[in-house]
């Protein structure tokens, strides 16, 4: 697997690249809370805020994988606390649904995370973020791209496409 | 436009089945309009222009070439740069060319896998030398070559520049006609990548006429275990369709039949993976209240990923398996 | 220190053309610099396509700051603004108001948090400089897709609901109405006046609980702005700030004001049943009034030990008193929610410091109601007729309890916070003790004492000098308390005094009063009508203590006294106070904006399938018959954008969150930073 | 392709036929001649693999008959009967009579259309425009100018009839949907049944037609008959096909009976033990499969009753049979053996190749009239017994039909939940792989000899030999897509490419 910075980390060493999509009400709020208290936790978590996680789209999730994430956590309000209601009902069936389908893919169960994480839950949040780093790390880049393209897969217009095959 | 003023077409099989071959004779009677105003000048399932022809003809002789089936191994890979070639306008014909369709589910499985199915591990199998295809093979009297199997099946667009993609397993006849017809007339939507033909912006729930009663689904079922309520919509009732995430351009001919929608004609207009967005409908439609209930449902679905994807793996967002 | 692209350009074009990005970093006064190298960020960005210019600040939320930002969009003739400093729960609001005084659509802006998320959780400053890189580099991708957005404008409707009959409601109540604003008062009791009614003489001024809240309740009643209705508890609600609409189910009370002499209708009823006004310490019928004087005058009926005899009808004949009266409905339509519903106090366990197996043990609550003169004793301070002259009180009953050392509550919990006010009126009442019994012996054990109110030290030095004896007790080894096995006293307290270095010693005692602590109510019904935030401590959760300490993140919802957490009687009127406050400027204001972060439909590819419908948990979608199309009512959609992940073409979008926004976002963190050359 | 010389002791000239077309799916022939010119040896290659069986495995079963007709566009009607009868087999479904009905009488309608498709578009046209013809012309567009607009409009209504039935059924005329675990997914109406009658009568018109085309176009032209007789295209294999209880042809239900080359039976077994009579062998120069009979052992690619190389064409259901179950094709049936063999009865097999063409035009005329008779069966449009539910558990099961090309096997074995585990698949075309190894060898010797100009049109001609089996080598190659057209190319004897032999 190539060993790119790809921008993270020091030079030479890998570091993984995770996607959070974190729901503004609960889990972002409750990271801030993390901040203001000043927990430390690893950087590798990189947040997308939506306004409800009933909004992570599982499109959202295979773009995520399939353009180079290593790792992916989708983080919302416990059931009963969502502040729409029942936006989170939709999430908490989307992500055994999902998680089938990457699991069908190949893809190890440690890269895909999704826990509900309350405002006043800042412990929590950066501790499943470090957790989730080291588990990730200790997979190794997952890179989905160079997989693909290894096996001769072109991502339509924006990629070029496969030029192997000998006459 | 050859001498005599008719167009000149071609229709080629890539790693398909020949539904697409068969539903250009769908087109009945209208074949002989066809024949009125074009010339077949390379169709290997039904006329006898070799390879060679083609290779002899001169770039962009073909006015339109219709290539069916996804691109599996390397010879199909070199007929399509050769009609790439050979042709103004290139349409993928069908979902194996642009979506990958069924054959694409070997995505799934590794190359090894599948070798092994087919010519090791099976009950009728008499192979104890464990003889495999080779691309090269020498034979008393000379060289024997076939072509090199490919790690995953590409859509057309993963190997050329395709103009058109006409989606369907098989397209619709009259869809098929209609492209036919714009395509002599001219009258093509400008080129920008694939742009998708025969078909409609909407999604099949659009020309579907089963009655919806916006319940949720409590549990997913699977069609010959119960008997299915005629005229009320199928997803509803726990069947797992994949009408509100399939473009609508074939009339619903599934659900006419009592059965459910498999998503052949490929993901909606603003979608990219089809799997992806049925799982979203999905997640908002079934009524779950704690996670061990989401789980119990979501285990319910036999075969997801062969479900979200039967059709179109080689374009969705993940291509195949690891 | 700013990079200056190109100038030029319309002033804020609102979005048209090609972006033109600006990026402001915020320094933060160190806040954010001394972690992440805040020049670098800027450099970087500027390298961005499509940004125009960069810039650094010690402080961009400062009047100075936010001018500087608007001197350079109409310089640059920006029209995109991306703000990298704190969390957007701060001052998104301030910055897209900076935007909006510099011509530009305020939603034409993205805010990047790189400090809560950055600066202040990533020690090593490269990880941290590439991390806020990274995620301005994200934002300035999103912001491409941004397009203009108004405000949505919801009309108030002039009302307020306020909910709880308590202290802290009837203040809210009464500075409300004192604002000319219409207020809806209902208590799910028969009888207004709350815990406070309950209590003898109370802090700092001395004066009976019910001289101060007697007037209280004469002027919220007799207000014509306030309506209010007892028994009455909340039923459904649906709608949003600006219009709630609250369903109210009225209990039935059976006695009506004409009824002639309540008091023969009392005396005449059979049925006896624990008086919970006195906390069980006396009985009561099952018609009856808790104490002289409280409203409404008329008396209730306690439909769970009524037995519908009818003795009380033969005395009036049957006037002003209907047993057969049915629950109705009221529907109360309002512009804002206070929330005033009180607490509890800590639900002793059988047995615990012997509380239920001796009856010499009650509750600090309890005694109020002894000391009280129309209490159950009259005022005497007895257990069963014996006078008590040996009280002991036990503090921090159910209060700074510690995991594994204190059992939990049935819930699991607990009470791992200080109540804050059973310190104080333990001193209080036992001063009243002494003044009254000067030769009572009156023991107080304890962990620690905290006085902390003004003028509530003084408490503490009278009953040091009234000499009260104070036993420190390690909360390791609580005391334990017994039958006195020598039959000097009907209790004995074993306990280890820290005070004399861990002695073990024993106190015979007549009277044992518990200092309990202070609970959350059952808050289930608030969360499924309103969406509250609970905290940990299952007490409502506002939005910002230091901030926005008594509004609630469900928009229009506002808290008042103890619902939020223990308080003393200074403490909720003041928040109360400040509740009301809050609510008449939201009311005064007439209308409200609200971000403009609701779905829409593209019908062009909208197949009318109708899962939208189904999914939405506001049901602000309808499908269009004529059309075959979905549509959204944006006066109802609250912006969750379930609706826009659920549909299966996305054909349905949520503004400010649109597939090409977020995806974009996802698609620039993932990409390898473009080559930044080092400039100087 | 380039390829490297090999310079054996004997070096041999290549000359390749690439693509094979007007067949159903890929493949190529690559000829060897001698220092002679004579042919040497010769390769029937099959370029194309798919998996189906691999992937199929993790699919629940009931997602088989809507897969598995994606081996083939042409026969998907018979793959989704195959699959759904295996079905049926893995959860011990027990069929109504109107479901079995529904079944058969679908399946008969697509046998007429299948058959009309192979031989006016793709096998005819070396009849009927002539095998020597342009190739230009040589196919459907130069059928319907020569046969005229009258016959080749019955042609076209054949076939949009037979879709606009396949319609009616299933749904989609290609890739039907509606053979579901436990029968159909749907029942007949009134209206639909006497449309359908109405088709069925039209097709029994048409196959009346077709077999006057046969008689006044290819058997009443000396030169063709002459052909077929004595041309060299003849191979004695034993054959093998599915018969009822009177042994006599049926295309969905029965036993598998094979006969050795003098017509006696060699075995009749039920599906569910086919592994015992059929193995299948690899050859390393091509993708597809060589089955054989296990009773009688690989001998190689040859002929004869010792050799286990067995054919299931049409022309074998009727070897295999003891006559029709309809009396038009009866009558058919008699006259084809008493002028092939001489003995009206058909104990005695024909061996021609190309008379596989007439043995078709034969079981077109008996898949009308056998539909016309269950179209009229009066439990036909049962309003409720089109299925049952299926709920046992679920377990193993083999399903076995007629496809137009040959004995179509569905064999799967699924977990308790029915997901698939193993599956395998023996395809019509498959069965036939060996027999048309063979034929072609046999037809580039007796064409391809020293001095003989080797033409275009001889090279069709070799290539008449598998049209008569109208194979599908997307069935065949189910684990293959079989579509790369077959390519022409004639090398020196150092192998250097001297001219693509281009028509």
């Amino acid at each position: 697997m190539a060993d790119r910075t790809n921008g993270r980390g020091k030079a030479g060493s890998w570091e993984p690249r995770i996607v959070g999509f974190l729901c503004y009400w609960c889990s972002y709020t409750g990271a801030d809370g993390a901040g203001t208290a000043r927990m430390k936790y690893a950087p590798n978590v990189d947040i997308v805020k939506v306004m409800c996680s009933g909004r992570i789209d599982p499109e959202l999730i295979t773009m995520a994988f399939s353009r180079g994430a290593d790792g992916v956590m989708v983080l919302g309000c416990h059931i009963g606390d969502c502040h729409y209601v029942s936006g989170n009902h939709k999430t908490m069936v989307r992500m055994p649904l999902v998680r089938r389908l990457l699991s069908g893919l190949g893809i190890e169960p440690e890269r895909f995370r999704h826990e509900w994480v309350s405002a006043a839950e800042g412990e929590k949040f950066s501790r499943l973020v470090t957790e989730m780093t080291e588990q990730v790390r200790a997979l190794g880049p997952l890179n989905w791209p160079l997989r693909m393209r290894e096996r001769g897969v072109g991502h339509g217009q924006d990629l070029h496409p496969w030029r192997g095959g000998e006459a | 436009m050859s001498g005599n003023g008719k167009l000149k077409v071609g229709m080629y099989w890539a790693s398909s089945c020949g539904g697409c071959d068969i539903s250009l004779l769908e087109i009945g009677t209208r074949l002989l309009d066809l024949v009125q105003i074009a010339d077949v000048v390379f169709w290997p399932c039904a006329a006898d222009f070799k390879y060679a022809d083609v290779a002899g003809y001169p770039d962009g002789h073909l006015d339109a070439c219709f290539y069916n089936g996804g691109v599996r191994n390397s010879e199909q890979e070199e007929v399509a740069r050769l009609l790439r070639q050979k042709s103004r306008t290139l349409v993928a014909y069908g979902t194996c060319a642009g979506d990958g369709g069924i054959p694409a589910l070997a995505n799934l499985v590794t190359p090894e896998a599948i070798f092994k199915a087919a010519y090791h591990d099976n009950p009728s199998l008499d192979n104890a030398a464990g003889v495999e295809p080779q691309p090269e093979v020498e034979t008393g009297v000379g060289t024997l070559r076939i072509p090199r199997f490919y790690p995953a099946v590409l859509r057309l667009g993963d190997v050329v520049e395709v103009d058109y993609v006409l989606p369907g397993c098989p397209p619709q006849a009259d869809r098929v006609w209609e492209a036919i017809q714009a395509l002599a007339g001219g009258a093509v939507p400008a080129r920008n990548g694939e742009v998708r033909v025969g078909c409609a912006d909407r999604t099949v729930c659009d020309e579907c006429s089963r009655e919806k009663r916006l319940l949720k689904i409590k549990q997913f079922r699977r069609h010959h275990m119960f008997r299915p309520e005629p005229g009320w919509c199928l997803l509803e009732q726990g069947v797992l369709c994949m009408g509100p995430a399939t473009r609508s351009g074939c009339g619903a001919m599934c659900l006419k039949a009592d059965m459910r929608c498999e998503g052949c004609y490929g993901p909606p207009a603003g979608v990219e993976d089809q799997g992806a967005a049925m799982a979203g409908a999905l997640g908002g439609l079934v009524d779950a209240a704690t996670e061990q209930q989401a789980q119990e449902i979501v285990d319910q679905i036999p075969d997801p990923l062969g479900s979200f994807y039967r059709f179109t793996m080689a374009s969705s967002m993940m291509k195949g398996r690891r | 220190m700013s990079h200056e692209g190109s100038a030029g350009g319309a002033a804020g074009d609102n979005g048209g053309g090609l972006p033109r990005i600006g990026v402001f970093i915020c320094n933060c006064g160190g806040n954010i610099s001394d972690v992440v190298d805040v020049e670098r960020v800027a450099r970087e960005a500027a390298a961005q396509p499509g940004v125009v210019c960069s810039a650094t600040h010690m402080f961009w939320c400062s009047d100075s700051g936010q001018g500087i930002i608007e001197q350079k969009i109409r310089d640059h003739g920006l029209n995109r603004v991306i703000m990298a400093a704190c969390s957007p729960s701060l001052h998104e609001k301030t910055f897209r108001r900076t935007v909006g005084r510099a011509g530009l659509n305020q939603y034409l802006f993205e805010h990047c948090n790189i400090r809560e998320q950055v600066s202040w959780v990533i020690p090593d400053k490269e990880l941290a400089t590439q991390k806020a890189s990274r995620l301005v580099r994200a934002a300035a991708a999103r912001s491409a897709h941004l397009a203009p957005l108004e405000k949505r404008r919801i009309p108030i409707h002039p009302s307020v609901l306020v909910v709880g009959g308590g202290v802290a409601g009837m203040t809210t109540a009464r500075d409300l109405a004192a604002r000319g604003i219409e207020v809806t008062l209902i208590e799910s009791t028969p009888f207004l006046g709350g815990r406070m009614a309950q209590l003898h003489h109370i802090y700092p001024t001395g004066q009976k609980a019910r001289d101060v809240i007697g007037p209280l309740i004469r002027e919220v009643t007799s207000d014509p702005k306030v309506t209010v209705y007892t028994n009455a508890q909340l039923d459904q609600a649906t709608g949003f700030i600006g219009d709630f609409r609250t369903t109210i189910r009225i209990t039935p009370r059976g006695v009506t004001a004409d009824c002639a002499d309540p008091q023969a209708a009392i005396d005449a009823c059979p049925e006896e049943c624990l008086d919970q006004f006195n906390l069980g310490l006396s009985r009561r019928k099952a018609i009856y009034l808790p104490y002289q004087g409280c409203y409404p005058a008329e008396p209730a009926i306690d439909w769970r030990s009524c037995t519908k005899c009818g003795a009380c009808l033969e005395v009036g004949n049957g006037k002003g008193i209907d047993l057969e009266e049915q629950p109705r409905q009221v529907e109360v339509r309002s512009g804002a929610i206070v929330l005033a519903v009180g607490l509890n106090t800590y639900p002793l366990r059988h047995g615990e410091y012997g509380f239920g197996r001796f009856p010499e043990v009650i509750t600090l609550h309890q005694l109020n109601r002894l000391l009280d003169p129309s209490g159950p004793t009259g005022g005497k301070v007895a257990i069963d007729g014996r006078p008590a002259s040996r009280v002991g009180f036990i503090h921090c009953v159910g209060s700074l309890q510690r995991k594994g050392v204190h059992r939990p509550m049935r819930d699991g919990r607990v009470n791992d916070y200080c109540s804050r006010v059973c310190c104080t009126t333990t001193m209080h009442t036992a001063a009243e003790l002494k003044e009254r019994y000067p030769r009572m012996l009156v023991y107080d054990f304890h962990e620690d004492i905290r006085t902390y109110g003004r003028r509530h030290e003084g408490y503490y030095d009278q009953v040091s000098q009234q000499g009260v004896t104070f036993i420190r007790f390690d909360p390791l080894r609580p005391p334990r308390v017994e039958r006195d096995p020598r039959g000097e006293a009907p209790l004995v307290v074993r306990t280890f005094d820290r005070l004399t270095h861990g002695e073990e010693i024993e106190v015979p005692l007549d009277l044992l009063v518990l200092a309990t602590g202070l609970v959350a109510r059952d808050m289930s019904k608030l969360v499924d009508l309103y969406r509250c935030s609970v905290g940990a401590d299952h007490f409502l959760m506002e939005v910002h203590p230091k901030l926005r300490p008594v509004e609630m993140a469900s928009a229009g919802l506002f808290l008042a006294g103890t619902v939020q957490g223990p308080m003393d009687i200074s403490e909720s009127t003041a928040a109360a106070a400040a509740a009301a406050a809050k609510a008449s400027a939201l009311i005064k204001a007439g209308e409200i904006e609200l971000d403009p972060f609701v779905a829409y439909v593209q019908e062009e590819v909208c197949s009318g399938c109708q899962v939208c419908l189904t999914v939405c948990p506001f049901s602000a979608i309808t499908r269009d018959e004529a059309k075959r199309v979905a549509s959204v009512n944006s006066a109802v959609c609250t912006g969750c954008g379930t609706c826009a992940a659920a549909c299966p073409s996305n054909a349905i979008q949520q503004y400010g969150f649109e597939d090409a926004q977020v995806k974009s976002e996802v698609l620039a963190l993932l990409e390898e930073p473009a080559e930044v050359a080092a400039v100087g | 392709m380039t390829n490297s010389t090999t310079s054996t002791a004997q070096s041999f000239r290549r000359i390749s036929i690439d693509p094979v077309t007007r067949l159903e799916g890929h493949g190529k022939i690559d000829i060897f001649l001698d220092q002679e010119g004579n042919v040497a040896d010769c390769y029937f290659q099959v370029p194309e693999l798919r998996g189906f069986e691999k992937f199929c495995e993790g699919r629940p079963v009931e997602a088989m008959p809507r897969i598995t007709p994606r081996i083939c566009g042409v026969c998907p009607e018979a793959h989704m009967m195959a699959a759904a009868k295996a079905c049926d087999a893995v959860y011990k479904a027990e069929l109504p009579l109107t479901a079995r009905l529904l079944r058969e009488l679908q399946y008969n309608i697509f046998f007429v259309t299948d058959h009309t498709t192979h031989f006016y578009a793709l096998g005819g046209p070396d009849f009927i425009m002539g095998p020597k013809s342009d190739p230009a012309t040589r196919n459907l567009i130069g059928v319907i100018g020569k046969v005229g607009m009258e016959i080749a409009g019955q042609v076209l209504k054949c076939r949009s009839w037979g879709h606009e039935a396949a319609g009616i059924f299933g749904g989609k005329p290609v890739n039907p949907v509606n053979a579901v675990p436990g029968g159909m997914s749907k029942g007949l109406n009134g209206a639909e049944r006497e449309r359908l009658e109405e088709i069925c009568r039209f097709m029994v018109e048409f196959g009346k037609l077709t077999l006057k085309i046969l008689h006044d176009v290819v058997l009443s032209n000396r030169e063709y008959l002459d052909l077929i007789l004595n041309g060299p295209y003849r191979n004695q294999t034993y054959s093998m096909g599915l018969v009822d209880e009177q042994n006599r042809v049926n295309f969905y239900d029965g036993k598998v009976r094979v006969v050795d080359p003098d017509g006696k039976e060699l075995c009749r077994y039920s599906p569910s033990d086919y592994m015992n009579h059929v193995a299948e062998r690899v050859e390393p120069w091509s993708y597809l499969k060589f089955p054989y009979l296990k009773a009688v052992g690989w001998k190689g690619f040859v002929d004869g009753k010792d050799s286990g190389v067995y054919r299931a064409t049409p022309q074998s259901r009727l070897n295999a049979a003891d006559g029709m179950n309809s009396p038009l094709a009866q009558e058919a049936y008699e006259e084809y053996f008493e002028t092939l063999t001489g003995d009206r009865s058909g104990r005695k097999p024909v061996h021609h190749t190309l008379a596989i063409h007439w043995a078709r035009c034969v079981e077109l005329m008996n898949a009308a009239e056998r539909a016309l008779e269950l179209v009229q069966h009066p439990e036909i449009t049962h309003p409720e017994d089109y299925r049952v539910v299926c709920d046992r558990t679920p377990g193993e099961g083999v399903g076995i039909v007629e496809a137009p090309r040959g004995t179509l096997t569905h064999h799967y074995v699924t977990d308790e939940r029915g997901i698939v585990k193993k599956a395998n698949l023996i395809v019509g075309t498959t069965n036939n792989h060996a027999a048309i190894c063979m034929s072609i060898k046999q037809a580039a010797r007796g064409l391809i000899r020293k001095g003989v100009d080797v033409t275009e049109g001889v090279l069709n001609m070799v290539e008449m030999a598998f049209r008569a089996y109208d194979p599908c080598f997307g069935c065949a190659t189910h684990s293959l897509p079989g579509q790369m057209p077959m390519m022409v190319r004639i090398r020196d004897w150092d192998g250097t490419v001297l001219s693509e032999a281009s028509r």
